[in-house]
């Protein structure tokens, strides 16, 4: 069998190694735009921050494309797909044939299509190659605008304010992280990274970016405000990186269409991680998840279908664990619920800046936020992943030791004595 | 493999467990009290007395058959070794990002208290090799090691 | 110094014994001959000798051996007896001068047949008898009852067997069961009454051994009226016999299996109906268990039985020439008086060496 | 009144190099004597509370901890002992009698100490129970005076009988003043070491039938849990009359803890105390109880031995002896030592005898009516070790009874606060969370380790004495020699001075 991957992040790898799972023989061919060994995209705003070294970045050993058989070809680009040929073509013009191709190209960064984006000092924070050209020109006291209070926003602003640098964040929504936080976690957030420096221009937008002689030295803002700086980063958003399903049959959405196993609509080519749209069983609906593990899992189940197995992936959720400075927060599913069908339970505590709240559905938790009390954290999600109905002990899931101990005799037994449950018992 | 299993209605609630995991992974893993008292932070167990009397049961890593904290971690620390099946976080590449906190269903890892911030499990003694000391040390034979049913 | 009786004195000693299964009489001459080989086994403070069917002229008499320690014993005694029994014929037994034995009691026989008024409501003669022997042993200071069987007596006191032998001529004595005793005491016996062997009624028994649970059989046999004032194993277990056999008619080999009871795990080997036969007797007769070494002969007008501990911690040989019957502590006893015998063999412990002159009948 | 003048039994040391504060000891005692100080974030202890259990000494990991007699003392005073004194000071607070747990802990002699054994040199050899079968198998039971045979075979069997292999058997400790994890490791022992357990006036618990070939089941005077299956359950039948550690009066086990199982299997109504009436309100005589005895024997057709259970007291021979011909298979008697789950502390310190002098009196005085073959006699209260348990056979007991010393393997340690429910080791409580502390499976190993220990120990002492089976020994007092003892005490003993 002849495989191919086109990306070397999570959902490659994840490929890789659900591949192997199956089929230690067939040739595997990976190709990335990147010259690096695989690396975690994540941990790009650790690199700046300085808490991670280079080696530290590689998400698998160096040995692992020789361990797993599989020839990398690195800094290779692909340009196009032939579905019907069953090849691609790359950048030099060589043609790929396939027998299994997974499409693993991630995410790009959204930039607004406005002028001055192409000035010297503005960034995109989605590669490390990206974070390498910021960090060379980074200096103390260096004035920074952040475009998008996000995920790579925040991440993005903590990295370089830790680095010197005087940001100001400029976001569109009410509140920062309004993808993962409600505005009352949110406030929490932005307060603590206030307290370090960090300015917040929310409900507002980069009107323009102003220039001179080919460098940005700063933008105006929607409401007339300017903001004069050297550094802008704009980390409005992730897309999916669809370029190379675009005038093929396979079917695209916001992301490349998949069912629950991974395969598009054309046979034998599959794609998971950022540029896939699987269902989310929580939205009830088709959906991008672009954060790292569903990109493994679905990467994995991928690379098991690719390889003749059958490995349903039924859909994740979103899901982060996410922290600025001593802040941690963990979140997951739908944290701000709009129709009535919707139960928060919620827990402050502002002098601990602990910020609690669970989301249930028809007696189910489809959500929860846990800003600055993240252990175990892990039992709600793992609740919400087997939709376990949590009203016989509904009252505990707020409690600081919630854990095995609330819940019925049975399901505890069955779940911790998992291993060997098989056999009956005695 | 063989895992730690807790027999809940042996368990004293006395958290022997807890201490005796806490100095194996100490500095001092053969002088109790220089791990409690000599080493600058307190050691942290790697197993968790879950406790509202009469309840009380020590919960550890499972070790889970497809764990899901080695498919959701981003530094490829977390990894489950092919032979033993023994699920070790790899202290020196942790980042304490707590990714695996987010997915494991036993709430089985935890923030390691000694202040380097990295992801803190159960390995099973693998290190140290033999009976895990938890199932050692329990003074009333609540915890047992094996791969199949035990004195049930 | 504390007699026998007032004091328990463990000994160890030689026992012999010989049987003509047809019941034909022969000297005492063998008996002595085979006991005296042994003499290194006993140390002269103790040796006896017990004759069956040597009072063929009084079957049916209970044949008195008598020892009196001084004048007016003989007189008290003699008066009971007269007064309870018809005595038939009395006179000293005949002895002569051995250099070895000294102090000798004056030692009388009397043939008697009770009376019939002498008995209490519905006691037998045998009773009667016990009752009397019971009454002069404790009562009348000075004298004892040797033994009291019919057409059977008991010869013993302080000094080699060999010399006691010689000392009541038994050679001259023709009898159809010869039993012999030499014995080690750790010391003296303080008089002649303390020698063996035992005798209740016809019950006679010579034994080489030293039994641990004395103190349980005691205690148990007091239940059933018996008085052990001698204190010695042997009269333990004649009374043990007579109980099981004379009072409960117990079957012989039951009652074999009573005193030298099977161990648990061989029990447990055998068929269901035997096996709770035995579970029963060791939960009934339990404290008759003999637990410690012996091996004893125990004989009686109809025979003799020979029998070591379960264990086998006392040596006992057995052996037989046409009629005769031989058990002894060493096979050269026996050889010494029938030098090769057909049949030689050495019982294990707890198997009975059993001489019946009717065959397949009882002791009583 | 507010101000207390107790002041403490015990004081707790804690060796502040040792103690890592990892609070176990917290947590291990139910009485509450070893505080968490937040503030301070560490253990403190409060001295009054503390019982000497020894369970925070035990799980310590680091061996931090020392219990010690409270060092305070009173003026010398022959007369009036501190005890003395501080009893007068709880009852001028509470009014009320003082409770106790275990058996007498006066320093009465202990008959036991005064006795020797005997041993075989040169005139008859010892036997090497490694070499020789040596044989503790008893039968326990009603035994006919003589056996019934025609042409060698049995014309009528024996009457129902126990059979022990070890003459050693565990006490009557009910499920409600023990818990049932301690009772099922009791059964577990039993069951493997071949002996009896006795349920007490507990009832039998659903989880315990499986045990029924080693169980005594108990027939008290509150009726508890008494009914058809209860008595087909067990393999003997055993009336409790009385209890060593509390002669002439009844039990009375607490409300708390009674609770939901306890109550099901004593069948009356959950928290309501169970106060078993002395005495039991169908024997008012020694008829009345003949009329009881044969009850239970119709009502399990004659299949299982009736035992009755009575407290050493002065009159003991006579009522053993009455209760021999009223049918009891069995008689157990309870010496003054005997443990209990909770009695007056007086009535445990100054009522009844002690057991070595009632078993002698009772075995010599059925010894003269000849019926001691046809009964079996079971003592306890109190059996520390194999030694007693030799010197009780050879003065004439067939088997003996063990409370306290089971107890005490399972993890007791006499702290004598059974009565209060918080034991800490899990055997004298209800209390869900403390009984979890013994495990069954351990707890039968340990019980069942030490019937087997001693079962080696009684072997080796016979073996010294040149006797392989057990019969040998029961009643031969010549094999027990009295040491400072007076004359009197010895012919009640029925033993020899040493040295004669």
């Amino acid at each position: 069998m002849d495989y191919v991957i086109v990306g070397n992040s999570a959902a490659g790898i994840g490929a890789v190694e659900g591949i192997r799972s199956l089929d230690k023989a067939g040739r595997i061919t990976l190709f990335s735009d990147e010259p690096y060994h695989t690396y975690s995209r994540p941990l790009i705003s650790y690199y700046l921050f300085g808490k991670v070294t280079e080696d530290k970045m590689y998400y698998r050993p160096p040995d692992f494309y020789e361990r797993l058989d599989v020839t990398a070809r690195l800094g290779t680009r692909v340009n196009s797909l032939s579905t019907a040929e069953k090849e691609l073509v790359l950048e030099s013009g060589e043609k790929v044939g396939f027998e299994r191709l997974l499409l693993a190209t991630g995410g790009k960064p959204i930039v607004p299509p406005m002028p001055g984006r192409d000035l010297e000092g503005v960034f995109t924070f989605l590669k490390w190659d990206d974070v390498k050209a910021l960090e060379k020109t980074l200096y103390p006291g260096v004035r920074t605008v952040v475009i998008g209070a996000g995920l790579i926003g925040l991440k993005a602003t903590e990295a370089l304010c830790h680095r010197g640098a005087e940001v100001a964040v400029v976001e569109l929504a009410n509140r920062v992280l309004s993808a993962i936080l409600d505005e009352g976690a949110a406030g929490l957030v932005q307060e603590s990274l206030a307290e370090r420096g960090v300015r917040f221009f929310l409900e507002n937008t980069v009107a323009e970016i102003l220039g001179a002689d080919g460098r940005v030295k700063g933008v105006r803002l929607q409401d007339g405000t300017e903001l004069p700086c050297e550094r802008l980063v704009i980390a409005i958003g992730v897309s999916p990186n669809t370029s190379l399903a675009q005038g093929t049959e396979v079917a695209v959405n916001r992301g490349i269409l998949v069912d629950e196993f991974l395969a598009t609509n054309v046979a034998g080519i599959f794609a998971a991680g950022d540029v896939a749209e699987g269902y989310d069983f929580l939205f009830r609906q088709r959906r991008v998840l672009p954060i790292l593990p569903n990109a493994y899992k679905q990467g994995f189940s991928a690379g098991v279908n690719m390889a003749g197995g059958t490995e349903s992936h039924r859909g994740g959720f979103a899901m982060n664990s996410i922290g600025f400075f001593d802040l941690p927060m963990i979140t997951a599913g739908i944290v701000k619920p709009e129709s009535s069908e919707f139960r928060e339970l919620i827990h402050t505590d502002a002098a601990k800046r602990v910020y609690k709240k669970i989301v249930l559905r028809e007696g189910k938790i489809v959500g929860f936020i846990a800003l600055n009390a993240i252990d175990r954290a892990g039992i709600l999600t793992g609740l919400m992943e087997k939709e376990i109905d949590v009203t016989p002990f509904q009252e505990h899931l707020l409690r600081e030791n919630f854990g095995y101990l609330h819940f019925p005799k049975e399901y505890r037994q069955q779940e911790l004595w998992k291993g060997v449950l098989k056999r009956e018992r005695a | 493999m063989k895992r730690v299993y807790a027999r809940e209605e042996f368990c004293a609630g006395c958290k022997l467990c807890e201490v005796h995991c806490a100095v194996a992974h100490s500095e001092y893993p053969d002088d109790i009290i220089k791990a409690f008292l000599k080493q600058k932070v307190k050691p942290t167990p790697r197993v968790l007395v879950e406790e509202n009397q009469p309840i009380s049961f020590a919960l550890q890593c499972r070790h889970c058959d497809d764990a899901p904290c080695t498919k959701a971690c981003i530094s490829g620390a977390m990894q489950k070794d092919p032979l033993t099946g023994v699920v070790i976080n790899d202290e020196s590449r942790c980042v304490g990002c707590w990714t695996c906190i987010l997915v494991c269903p036993f709430g089985a890892v935890q923030r390691d208290a000694g202040g380097h911030k990295v992801a803190s499990k159960c390995d099973l003694c693998s290190t140290n090799g033999g009976l895990p000391v938890c199932v050692q040390n329990c003074p009333n034979d609540a915890l047992v090691f094996t791969d199949e049913l035990w004195g049930r | 110094m504390l007699r026998e009786g007032q004091v328990r004195i463990p000994s160890g000693c030689a026992i012999s014994g010989i049987m003509n299964k047809r019941g034909e009489v022969f000297s005492g001459q063998d008996i002595i001959k085979s006991i005296a080989l042994m003499h290194d086994r006993s140390n002269g403070l103790g040796g006896g000798f017990a004759a069956y069917g040597i009072y063929p002229d009084y079957p049916e008499h209970y044949a008195f051996h008598l020892y009196y320690e001084e004048q007016a014993a003989k007189e008290k005694t003699e008066q009971k007896l007269n007064s309870l029994f018809h005595v038939a014929e009395s006179g000293k037994i005949p002895t002569r001068r051995v250099s070895s034995i000294r102090q000798a009691p004056l030692a009388w026989r009397y043939f008697v047949r009770p009376k019939p008024e002498s008995l209490l409501e519905d006691e037998s003669e045998d009773e009667l008898v016990v009752r009397t022997v019971m009454h002069i042993n404790s009562q009348i200071k000075g004298a004892f009852v040797v033994s009291s069987g019919q057409n059977m007596g008991a010869f013993k006191g302080v000094g080699f067997p060999e010399d006691m032998g010689e000392y009541f001529r038994l050679e001259e004595y023709k009898g159809n069961i010869w039993l012999a005793h030499g014995r080690f005491p750790t010391n003296t016996p303080g008089w002649w009454g303390g020698a063996h062997p035992f005798t209740l009624l016809d019950w006679s028994i010579v034994h080489n051994g030293e039994i641990s649970s004395y103190g349980a059989n005691k205690r148990y046999l007091e239940m059933f009226g018996y008085r052990l004032t001698m204190q010695t194993d042997t009269e333990a277990i004649t009374y043990a016999f007579d109980l099981l056999l004379r009072k409960q008619n117990v079957p012989l080999d039951i009652a074999i299996a009573t005193l030298a009871a099977p161990f648990w795990r061989d029990i447990e080997r055998m068929d269901p109906e035997r096996q709770k036969l035995f579970k029963t007797v060791r939960a009934v007769y339990g404290s008759l268990l003999l637990n410690g070494p012996f091996s004893i002969i125990l004989g009686s007008n109809k025979g003799i039985v020979a029998l070591n501990d379960r264990l086998k911690l006392r040596s006992l040989v057995a052996a037989s020439q046409g009629d005769f019957l031989y058990v002894a502590s060493e096979e050269s006893a026996i050889r010494e008086i029938c030098p090769n015998p057909e049949r030689v063999w050495a019982p294990r412990g707890g198997e009975p060496v059993i001489g019946l002159f009717e065959e397949g009948g009882n002791l009583v | 009144m507010t101000l207390s003048l107790s002041t403490p039994d015990f004081l707790i040391e804690r060796n502040r190099d040792r103690c890592i504060n990892c609070r176990v000891c917290v947590r291990q005692c139910a009485n509450e004597a070893h505080i968490w100080d937040e503030e301070e974030q560490r253990v403190k202890s409060d001295d009054a509370l503390c019982v000497d259990c020894q369970r925070c000494v035990t799980l310590c990991p680091t061996h931090a901890l020392t219990i010690r007699k409270y060092p305070l003392e009173f003026r010398e005073n022959a007369n009036w002992s501190a005890n003395a004194i501080k009893a007068i000071y709880k009852q001028a607070e509470s009014g009320g009698i003082l409770l106790t747990g275990m058996g007498n802990d006066q320093p009465y002699p202990i008959f036991w100490d005064h006795l020797l054994l005997n041993a075989s040199q040169v005139t008859n050899p010892s036997i090497d129970p490694l070499r020789e079968p040596m044989e503790l198998k008893t039968f326990l039971g009603r035994k006919p005076e003589k056996l019934m045979m025609r042409d060698g075979k049995l014309v009528e069997d024996m009457p129902p009988q126990l059979e022990l292999e070890v003459p050693i058997m565990f006490s009557a400790m009910s499920y409600g003043s023990i818990s049932l994890n301690a009772i099922k490791s009791l059964a577990a022992a039993a069951e493997k070491t071949g002996i009896m357990y006795n349920t007490g006036e507990g009832g039998l618990h659903k989880d315990l039938y499986k045990y029924g070939k080693n169980t005594i089941v108990q027939v008290a005077s509150g009726r508890f849990g008494v009914h058809p299956q209860y008595l087909e359950a067990g393999a003997a039948i055993e009336i409790k009359i009385g209890q060593g550690a509390k002669p002439g009066i009844g039990g009375h086990l607490p409300g708390e803890k009674v609770g939901l199982e306890v109550s099901q299997t004593r069948m009356i109504p959950e928290g309501t105390d169970a106060i078993s009436p002395a005495p039991h309100h169908d024997i008012y005589s020694i008829e009345d109880l003949r009329q009881l005895i044969y009850s239970l024997k119709e009502a399990t057709q004659y299949r299982k031995p009736v035992g009755v259970k009575i407290a050493a007291v002065h009159n003991i021979a006579a009522i053993a002896s009455g209760i021999a011909r009223a049918g009891a298979d069995i008689i157990a008697i309870d010496g003054f030592r005997g443990g209990t789950g909770a009695a007056p502390l007086r009535t445990r310190d100054n009522v009844g005898l002690p057991i070595e002098l009632a078993l002698a009196a009772v075995d010599s005085r059925l010894r003269e009516e000849g019926i001691r073959n046809q009964v079996s006699l079971v003592i306890g209260g109190s059996i520390r070790n194999s030694a007693d348990i030799v010197k009780a056979i050879a003065l004439g007991a067939d088997a003996v009874y063990i409370g306290t010393a089971a107890l005490i393997s399972l993890g007791c340690h006499l702290c004598q606060k059974c009565n209060t429910g918080k034991c800490n080791w899990g055997i004298a409580t209800q209390n869900p969370q403390l009984v979890k502390r013994l495990n069954p499976e351990i707890g039968a190993e340990r019980a069942a380790n030490l019937i087997s220990a001693w079962e080696h120990e009684i072997k080796e002492l016979l073996g010294g004495m040149g006797i392989n089976a057990i019969e040998s020994l029961r009643g031969n007092r010549l094999m027990l020699r009295g040491i400072g003892l007076s004359d009197r005490e010895l012919s009640i003993l029925g033993v020899m001075a040493a040295g004669e």
